[in-house]
């Protein structure tokens, strides 16, 4: 489960509705991930001005290819860097990092799961699955996006699923709303043991009350912004309540990317809780609560 | 710096890599080779370690420690630029009690050579963490991070004024064994870096590291509001090589005598001999052990290769070579 | 700075970019857009008017004059830094009597507004450069470049040190007509922008240009000695924006009132509205124009459609937007 | 003549000895282009670190190709951004300006030229000689290089001119030597009335002076480092004795490439003359000469 770090070769990039599935050829990455886990890449080449890789989940992984353990991800044009992965070409080759974080935590005995994936974030809810489907578990899918084309992996879900519910904010196709919304109904009928989500913070955050509602332990794969995404600087922390209750700062590419949902303290990411360990002493004013409060008193505050 | 100097310049007999001599010295530290970590960049060492050992290169540089656990800046903490990148993490870390107790054994354990970064908001407390370190040993150097708001001087930096910056070093020079070096680690932020250099070291610092991140800001077009959400934050990595090689070139012009740990934006192997021929005696490589992690490993066999490349029999003749006329 | 904003982030409706109000002021000056070139960096408008209209921009801002020709430094003059780069000119120039002749003539004459930029290694070389900019008219603005030595201060540089700063420019204010503005262009290499930004405003300055270069240096790592033939020299480009921009922050927050010439890395639309948003009134293209001929003009093509984007009716209801609360 | 910036493409990228020769399709660059010219075009993709934009001779220039006005130029792999160049694809697009600078002069009557290259620098040569040719001139080539793959165009040399002599460093082929030790002969033996020469500033520096020595004029063109390329930046200069003469710092990129040999201080290159026109007060201590002291004073005074 050590990382590698890896000159890799692009084996092929493909079109996947509105996202691009880049499968490389990464021997020593391939052979240990797991589901959950990500990637890290460098962009723009050798004379870039891009110095920070870019994370990616870990969508589809085989272990010996024709050329050696192959890595795929799956991603959407964004900005500069993925914009430059997009444009590469076949047998170019790719630093690679990984496989990096904590994965998803399987059930020892066959259980229910429900597998909730908003956007490209269904992605590494496909390697889960498959884990799960060894260990004799049913799966339920849910899937969203804001619109079909990004819709990831409906028609694989369909397949390894006994339901899939889809939805799109536009209503383009399957439900019109949220990927949570029709959540609490699934977990109901399916009788859900325990649930599984990646997809953005506010989807991340209402699937972890629905499931926290619900009684049933969720697991979460979040994203947050990483300089290093090995441990070592501490960028891309949030607050988490450990085993002794107490909250944390931890690091999401060591600690996470994989939490559990209700112990991620949702309202209060972008912020140092003033019950954290290390939190800053209370200033003799008031304290701010909250992200406006905590941003207008930094703005306040930045230039001493 | 060398006088008697056995390279000539223009005709070089290129020298087998694995005879050049990187041993280097950091006022009483003896390093084996002159590549080290930078603090906050680094950990203290165990990540890094799955990717090299941390005992081959000449040392880790641990992220500065503070007293107590502390918690650190709200996210987002880090902003990508031009060929740098913005961070305010605001000194997380788990407070010197756990770091003697867990993290500097470790090092310890695995030969790695440990410089203890330390960070404070008063004189007294650096006093109380060089103490600590002391009583706890194990620690080859120590680098004091002034580059911190002083909470009894209105949140002034410490490394933004001669007098302040020369208390510190003090407090920390008194409560560190003789053998031990305590290193000034200088911001460039300032108008005359000389001046505040020669005020640590007239405060008994046995050497500089510099520099330290530039302090910035980028305003995210969108929201249109500072991506950061400490607002401004520390600028590291190419972006800034020029200036920090301009701060050592200028310290060691200044001071030819007081060895500088270099650092800022060094990638490979011929910015790190930038330094050394600027006036460093050591490197620390930063921010891009976040593009590649085994860099500092992999910055130190380039600039051995370099080394043999231009003749040079010893790293430490390279070191203030560009300051003698061509 | 507005204060009753008709900008809502989050849902702007767009507004098309031909409708957006651009004009601007610094102090006196109404220019019909904020979009500049940099002093040192389009000559004095003729060469860069081969590949655009130079009237159509907010202003040419000229290299600094010096009261004699002056033939600068020697070559090498110029090194690629990442994302930067670094240059040792020296201010060559063919002295006042020869701007004044030819080149402010020539801007005027083609519609362009002139803001000239004058540099003097002594207060009373200001002084007459200033007079003789009045005498001649034409100029629409005056920039101080005080980032350089004073010969009469062993060759500290006026644009560290608030005093030297406040009497270059108390200097060329009165020597100017109350209706041209006098900018005083800071440097970046001090450790309290805010104070020599105070000192120079308290002086007469009627506005403040930001930043200049920093100070840095390249090593060439084959003749293992400073690229520069000057040794150190300025860094320009993306490299710095984000310290350019810090200091505008800065300066804004403290003096909103201040208008600024926001300069430093600018390569697009978008890096001119970060300016903008941290409270610059106009920006200045400087270093991007050697990559791009005609960057003032896209840049401010992008700036005004980014804008429209944003739903923006009126540039200056950018300005300083980013230290409202979010 | 006034030079425009257009985004070209790629036409094609092939191989001639040690160097690299790209066509690209940039109308209106062609169109104006004159002997002795230059472009510059932007490296390393939008991403990129590096910020100047390189500067290369012009060789061969098609008016009205198929797909409008190509402008073709020589290189030599020497750093990063010719690194990236070497690696671009037809069809690619590339930013470049041009055409750049003062073009050789070319005599007015028909006249017996000798045209000295450097390595790469015989490339502006060719549509020198087409020029020349076509003004009826005699056409004598002496064209060198360190090794025979550095050597530029030697048999195209030969199609076109009356005599040609080939030096190189190693002797690997032609005259072991520098490509100046053969001049004094061809000048002597051609009756030479003109030389035009362009290659590393040492080697113009002989061919200047042995032109001058031998009572002939001749034209250099020079190549110093250039940020802009268009005449605003004051990078490029380097000490040019005018008309007056007077010593003045000019720009090559607008005052030249092209200069009168006898006219270009080659010993100063590096310095600022004392009698230059602006140069610095003559400080206190006694004047440095030479670029070594110069350099020495520098070190010295460099950091106030
Ligand atoms: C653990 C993890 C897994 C991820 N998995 C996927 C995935 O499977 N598919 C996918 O499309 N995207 C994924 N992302 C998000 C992806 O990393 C960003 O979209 C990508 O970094 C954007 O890069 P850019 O250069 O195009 O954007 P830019 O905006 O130009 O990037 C600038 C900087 O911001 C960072 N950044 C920007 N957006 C994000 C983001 N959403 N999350 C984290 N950092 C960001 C970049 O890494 C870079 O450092 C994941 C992120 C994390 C942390
Ligand atoms: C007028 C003119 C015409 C030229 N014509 C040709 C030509 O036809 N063929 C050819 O191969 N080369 C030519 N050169 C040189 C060519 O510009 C450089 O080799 C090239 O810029 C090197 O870029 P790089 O990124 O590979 O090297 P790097 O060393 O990485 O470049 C770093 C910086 O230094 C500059 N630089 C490096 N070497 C030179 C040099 N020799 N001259 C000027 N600037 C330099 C670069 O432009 C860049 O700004 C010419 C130069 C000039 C000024
Ligand atoms: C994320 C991050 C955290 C840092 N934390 C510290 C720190 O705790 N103490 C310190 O002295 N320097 C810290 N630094 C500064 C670096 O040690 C180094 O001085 C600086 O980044 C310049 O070097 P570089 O460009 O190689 O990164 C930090 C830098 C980064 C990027
Ligand atoms: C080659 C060059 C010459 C410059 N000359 C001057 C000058 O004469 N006067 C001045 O005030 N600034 C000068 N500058 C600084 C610029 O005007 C500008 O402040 C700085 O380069 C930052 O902006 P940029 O990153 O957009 O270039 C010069 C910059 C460069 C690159
Ligand atoms: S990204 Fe560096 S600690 Fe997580
Ligand atoms: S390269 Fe800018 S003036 Fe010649």
């Amino acid at each position: 489960m050590t990382p590698v770090q890896v000159t890799g070769e692009v084996l092929s990039l493909r079109r996947i509705g509105a996202y691009n599935a880049m499968t490389v050829v990464a021997p020593g990455v391939a052979e240990s991930a797991k589901p959950g886990q990500f990637v890290t890449v460098a962009v723009g080449g050798p004379d870039t001005s891009m110095l920070m890789r870019r994370p990616f989940s870990i969508y589809q992984v085989r272990e010996r290819g024709v050329y050696g353990g192959t890595v795929e991800f799956v991603f959407s044009v964004e900005g500069r860097g993925t914009r430059w992965l997009a444009h590469m070409q076949p047998h170019e080759p790719i630093d690679i990092v990984g496989p990096l974080g904590k994965p998803f935590a399987l059930p020892r005995e066959p259980a229910t799961c429900v597998l909730v994936g908003g956007g490209y974030g269904s992605a590494p809810l496909f390697p889960l699955a498959d884990a799960l489907r060894e260990r004799g578990c049913r799966i339920d899918f849910v899937i969203g996006a804001a619109t079909e084309e990004r819709l990831f992996g409906a028609l694989d879900a369909k397949r390894i699923s006994a339901t899939l519910s889809v939805t799109t904010d536009d209503g383009s196709v399957g439900l019109r709303g949220r990927v949570s919304d029709p959540l609490p109904e699934v977990l109901a009928t399916t009788k859900a043991d325990v649930v599984y989500a990646c997809g953005p913070m506010p989807m991340l955050r209402a699937v972890s009350r629905i499931a926290e509602e619900a009684g049933i332990p969720c697991q979460i794969a979040v994203e947050e912004m990483m300089a290093c995404g090995v441990g070592v600087c501490m960028t891309c922390v949030l607050p988490v309540v450990g085993d002794d209750g107490e909250t944390r700062m931890v690091r999401s590419c060591v600690d996470g990317p994989v939490f559990h949902g209700e112990r991620v303290r949702f309202d209060d990411i972008g912020t140092i809780p003033a019950d954290a360990v290390g939190a800053p002493e209370p200033p003799p004013e008031p304290k701010p609560v909250g992200k406006r409060a905590a941003k207008a008193q930094q703005v306040a505050e930045a230039v001493r | 710096m060398s006088t008697t100097l056995t390279v000539r310049v223009g005709t070089p007999a290129a020298t087998p890599a694995s005879t050049v001599d990187m041993s280097t010295t950091l006022g009483r530290f003896e390093l084996p080779n002159p590549v080290l970590t930078a603090s906050g960049c680094a950990g203290a060492g165990r990540e890094l370690n799955q990717f090299f050992d941390v005992a081959q290169i000449g040392g880790v540089v641990t992220k500065s420690i503070m007293l107590r656990p502390r918690s650190g800046r709200p996210t987002a903490r880090m902003a990508e630029t031009p060929s740098g990148m913005l961070n305010s993490i605001g000194l997380q870390g788990p407070g010197i009690d756990v770091f003697l107790e867990k993290d500097l054994p470790w090092l310890v354990e695995q030969g790695a050579r440990a410089v203890v970064s330390i960070a404070g908001g008063s004189v007294e407390e650096f006093g109380k963490l060089a103490t600590r370190i002391r009583d706890a040993g194990g620690a080859s150097m120590i680098e004091v991070n002034i580059s911190c708001p002083n909470v009894e001087d209105r949140g002034q930096v410490f490394a933004c004024d001669p007098r302040a910056a020369a208390n510190v070093v003090q407090a920390v020079r008194r409560a560190t064994r003789a053998e031990v070096p305590v290193f000034a680690k200088l911001s460039p932020d300032v108008t005359d870096i000389v001046a505040i250099a020669r005020s640590c070291v007239d405060a008994g610092a046995d050497g500089l590291s510099m520099t330290n991140t530039l302090l910035g800001i980028v305003i995210d077009t969108d929201t249109m509001r500072p991506v950061l959400a400490g607002v401004t934050g520390g600028l590291s990595g190419p972006a800034i090589r020029p200036v920090a090689l301009r701060c050592v070139w200028q310290v060691h012009q200044a001071m030819p005598e007081v060895p500088i740990l270099g650092m800022g934006g060094i990638r490979t192997g011929l910015d790190a001999l930038q330094f050394a021929l600027a006036g460093a005696s050591a490197v620390s490589v930063g921010t891009e052990t976040f593009h590649d992690p085994s860099a500092p490993m992999r910055v130190l066999r380039e600039l051995t290769k370099a080394l043999a490349d231009r003749g040079f029999e010893r790293f430490s003749d390279a070191v203030g070579l560009a300051h003698q006329p061509r």
